[in-house]
């Protein structure tokens, strides 16, 4: 019996394998058995009632997807009434996700849906800072603390940061929410992107770009899961691409503790169960007891410092 | 709460109403130069679809086409006495041009039934329906249903030209009366169809009204039925990401009875809307 | 007949289409023309003679690669006497590529080149600064701007910037080799990625980080060529993931004035040949007369100003 | 200066000795559980390769499998009289089994004929080469070179089983005597080998050595090469990108006559080096 358990800041969960934020709603449950997931992770609420961007709102490419969707949002009270209760019912603990324009608004809004029914609160710190021309929180380490910060002040739930991977040193970013007082980093949201149809001269998403998520940007983001790992103590939770139960082995021999899938549960349902199959399958085959110990066990080349790890020398 | 709310399905609790049904491929053969029929042997959950609803396919990897994401299509016929699924499509893009590729034999996941469908008040007497296109596909199972509770269905069919149209066989079978106009013969022009139906009005007045595949057809409709006052569904169509309301791809703007217009999620919340509820698309 | 010239920092070109550095070799010129190019771009040498990363140094994905080379180089003198007198027969201006630990050694690479027969020179930035912990000097503006400024000082040659993706605001290197006296940007170079084998819990690659290339890309190359171009006067030339004439013209709507195709030049040598066949066709079924109209002719939404750009909202 | 160099054949300017091949498949049959034999129509351009030499193959997409590099396989059998080449290879991973799926009238391209292949030194007697697995596939094309040059060639063949061992009639047909051992008879060990291989030098004396395949052969090459002072060459294989001397991703440690270590190539600079120069690999 391979034992799943692992602990994420502060979550307590039967497994590694969630859903990322943005990636299952109610409809899920028609389909797959939640019951079975290391948590439900929710989509991002705001503040306020939101409509989201024009459509087209998806690209397809080989093996990614670039979506533009504005994080559409009923608000809290709608969370709370209604979002929740329908998820915590089925056992994993619930992750609520919250975004908002200003670092205090995040406070006040971690601290109105502070409810016993939510495990933690991830901080969807890749959303536009508009005290900062649009730039995204997550990428300017200071006002990514200064959310946590305000976050941490309001409530008593873990905060998971999830971090933006559109900068050059995630590792710093990582470093600095772990001072703010994050119980865990999520690495990371999606890549920005943008399509252009020749034919036509214009852009294919309605809000012209959008973020790029799919097995493709795997390679990328594991990369800057190993930056965040070697960088903080927090446990990291790998998200970006992610299929299969390989794809999560290679997340936690890289460093995460557990993992996020995203855009795969919209081609198929059941990647969150299967992957969950596959990983306790290597762990019986390799005779690994905990699967907590695959967190950084990747076998790096001694001779190479992770210095020696931050460009590309082509 | 909009009319199409009440047909969506309760989950009853463990249970799932919806699957990824791994179906075998009975036949796929053209139907004219741009449409194929995909007909499928269906696991339970597949079958329990019902006019309007939605699968969301799987489409093969070819040598030329590897499509990542699923594509969604009509269910065309539901036959569940033969355990089959049946799907009109047209070959477009590179997912219906894989989805050609499929041979009977071959495996076709198909995940669903998705969406809310058509639901006909109780007591509706004559149902007309008009349609253009692969708008076709979702119609059809319409017109069972229809016959099924009792009422009496007149189909109009609109094609470029008299080759491009089908499924008079379908919907014949079905119990239709069918109507062909087609653009060759000048016999498929808005005010010509507006013509038509008021002529099969008169004669039998028509309680329910359905449509989809074209703005045009779509904007005759909601004025007949607002000029008739009686009700009028839509099926609508997006580009969809998930085909499960979860990724909120597919909107359409959507206008309650007080005017105020929301984001609705096609695949979710539709793909059948009010015909006064949706704008354009 | 469509007019395919266009003039690059300084450059004179046939058509905009050309290789990236390290895409072509001597071995090219076995199978294609190389004079039908609009210039032959040359793989980045160093000051010192080097033998590149231990292998492994590919790993294949669905539609990338990650290769980890390390600049293996014969020196400068290697490039005067063999490389540039074996490409400048060719026709095609001839653009030398150069990296080097610290500014000043890429400011005396750049004048020891200096040469007749070298049309102008690309600063590879996003190799590793020795003086900044291995942070390629891309990542920061004031270090990208001392390579601009030292290899200015030094050769009157025009110097192209070549830009590393793996930056949080690539807007601001643009702008800050632009004040530097750059004659041109090329955007970019390969995105930092790692790729991890489960089974074996070891790297893919020898060096275990290298750089991701090919059609996955081009989502995320084609937004930061966009936000280049709105940042700087001088020309932007794009590169990252051009398979075809069709991914030319995205690049070239987008804001590039050329472009530069790699990766796929491994699989497909007629690439470059095709895609200014493509290129010119669509010009022609366009009634476009020059290629150097479709610079920066996307058709954006009037309502959306650039600021709401620079961030992911899914 | 390596010996290999000078089988590097220059350019002739103005036209193309290496090109993308669009070959068309004659056969692709299985030759046992593991290995295929791929045999193409080829144009002019792909006929001149010679022993040694490779191809970069683009292996098609199919519904499983989509290879983004090609994959490099030595040329087989080379056949100018009917236009053919041959290609053995063994299904091992996602490109392989693409190959696997090229059909008959299916279009292969192939890049080559690429990198520097055997050359034998002129006036050459007796040729002993010693293979294992699919290294066979590279030392068939040398024998028929050899014979035509008139030397004698003996090849010894390893294999797992009797089962697994291949090309003995594409060996003998070249004019090769083919010496069998494998593992289960016990008699393919280095030590075994090496005394079949002192046998065969006393009763004619080998003058030149080739191997390919595997770090054991290649150890024993070296050593008697070296005890007879005889030049050897064997065929290195590496993981490539490009195939062709441009990404520097296939490169082996090369020691010169004077220790001096460098990074070489396999694609252009090799993949034939002299058994002195190839540390390991
Ligand atoms: C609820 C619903 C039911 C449908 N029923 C049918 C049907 O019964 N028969 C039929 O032939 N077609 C139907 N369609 C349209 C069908 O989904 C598209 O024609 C198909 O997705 C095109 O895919 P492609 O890869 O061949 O084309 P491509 O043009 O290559 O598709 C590229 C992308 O655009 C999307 N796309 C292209 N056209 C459409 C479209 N009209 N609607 C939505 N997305 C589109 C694709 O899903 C894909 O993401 C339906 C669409 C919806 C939303
Ligand atoms: C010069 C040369 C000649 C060769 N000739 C033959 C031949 O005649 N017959 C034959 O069966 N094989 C030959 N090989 C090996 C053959 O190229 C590999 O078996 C093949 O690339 C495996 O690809 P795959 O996709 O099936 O396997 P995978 O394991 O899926 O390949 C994954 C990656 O590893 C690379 N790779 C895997 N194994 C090897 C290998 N042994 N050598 C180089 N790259 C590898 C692939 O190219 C690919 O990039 C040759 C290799 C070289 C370098
Ligand atoms: C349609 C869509 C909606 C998303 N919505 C959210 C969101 O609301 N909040 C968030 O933090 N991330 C959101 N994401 C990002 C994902 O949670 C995830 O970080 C990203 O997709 C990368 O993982 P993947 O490659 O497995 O999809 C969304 C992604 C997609 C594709
Ligand atoms: C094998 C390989 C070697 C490369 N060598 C160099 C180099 O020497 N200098 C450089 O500036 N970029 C180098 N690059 C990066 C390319 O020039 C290019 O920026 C990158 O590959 C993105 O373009 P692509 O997606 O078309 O390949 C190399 C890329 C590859 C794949
Ligand atoms: S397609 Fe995902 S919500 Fe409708
Ligand atoms: S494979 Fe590219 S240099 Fe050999």
């Amino acid at each position: 019996m391979v034992d799943l358990f692992v602990t994420i800041g502060g979550v307590h969960m039967a497994n590694p394998i969630m859903p990322a934020s943005g990636s299952i709603a109610e409809g899920m449950a028609d389909l797959v058995d939640l019951g079975k997931l290391g948590a439900i992770v929710l989509k991002t609420i705001t503040p306020d009632i939101r409509q989201g961007v024009k459509p087209p709102r998806v690209v397809e490419y080989t093996d990614a997807t670039l979506f533009s969707i504005g994080i559409p949002s009923k608000g809290p009270d709608y969370l709370l009434n209604h979002t929740v209760p329908f998820f915590a019912r089925f056992g994993p603990p619930v992750i609520a996700s919250i975004s908002a324009d200003t670092a205090e608004d995040f406070g006040t809004l971690a601290g109105y849906i502070t409810d016993p029914r939510i495990a933690a609160i991830e901080a969807n710190i890749s959303c536009p800072n508009l005290r900062a021309h649009g730039r995204a929180f997550g990428m300017d380490p200071v006002a990514a603390a200064e959310v946590i910060r305000a976050m941490k002040a309001n409530t008593d739930l873990p905060i998971w940061a999830k971090l933006t991977p559109n900068v050059g040193d995630i590792a710093e970013i990582a470093r600095a929410v772990e001072d703010a007082g994050a119980d865990a980093v999520v690495t990371a949201n999606a890549i920005l992107g943008m399509g252009i149809n020749a034919e036509t001269m214009t852009p294919r998403l309605g809000n012209v770009v959008g973020g790029l998520t799919g097995p493709a940007v795997k390679p990328v983001i594991l990369r800057m899961v190993n930056q965040c790992a070697e960088a903080v103590k927090i446990p990291v939770i790998g998200c970006g691409g992610i299929a299969t139960g390989e794809d999560v082995v290679e997340y936690m021999l890289a460093g995460a503790s557990a993992v996020q899938i995203g855009t795969m549960n919209f081609v198929h349902t059941a990647a969150m169960e299967q992957s969950i199959a596959w990983v306790t399958d290597y762990c019986t085959r390799k005779n690994i007891a905990r699967v907590a110990e695959l967190t950084g066990a990747l076998k790096l080349p001694v001779d190479q410092n992770s210095e020696q790890r931050g460009a590309v020398a082509l | 709460m909009t009319m199409t709310a009440m047909a969506k399905p309760e989950a009853p609790s463990g249970c799932f109403p919806r699957a990824e049904n791994r179906c075998h491929v009975v036949s796929n053969a053209p139907m004219n130069s741009e449409y194929r029929l995909l007909v499928v042997d269906a696991p339970e959950t597949g079958l329990s679809a019902y006019a309007g609803q939605f699968f969301h396919l799987l489409c093969p990897a070819t040598a030329t086409e590897q499509p990542f994401l699923r594509r969604p299509m009509s269910i065309y016929r539901i036959d569940r006495e033969n355990g089959q699924l049946g799907f009109l499509y047209k070959v477009t893009g590179k997912g219906t041009r894989a989805l050609a590729s499929l041979a009977p034999g071959d495996e076709l996941n198909a995940t669903g039934p998705l969406g809310v469908g058509f639901s006909l008040p109780e007591g509706t007497k004559h149902v007309a329906m008009v349609a253009r296109g692969v708008g076709l596909a979702t119609l059809a199972p319409l017109a069972r249903m229809a016959r099924a509770q009792g009422a009496m269905v007149t189909a109009i069919l609109s094609a470029r030209a008299p080759e491009f149209l089908m499924s008079r066989d379908e919907l014949e079978a079905a119990g239709a009366r069918v109507i062909e106009v087609n653009d060759v013969a000048g016999n498929s022009a808005p005010q010509e169809v507006i013509n038509r139906l008021r002529d099969i009005h008169a004669e039998t007045p028509i309680d329910f009204m359905a449509t989809c595949g074209s703005n045009r057809l779509l904007g005759l409709t909601r004025d007949l039925c607002s000029e008739w006052r009686i009700p009028g569904q839509v099926a609508v169509e997006a580009f969809m990401g998930c085909g499960l309301g979860m990724c909120f791809a597919c909107v359409v703007p959507v206008r309650d009875a007080q005017g105020h217009e929301e984001m609705k999620r096609v695949c979710y919340d539709g793909p059948v809307f009010g015909v006064e509820e949706v704008t354009a698309w």
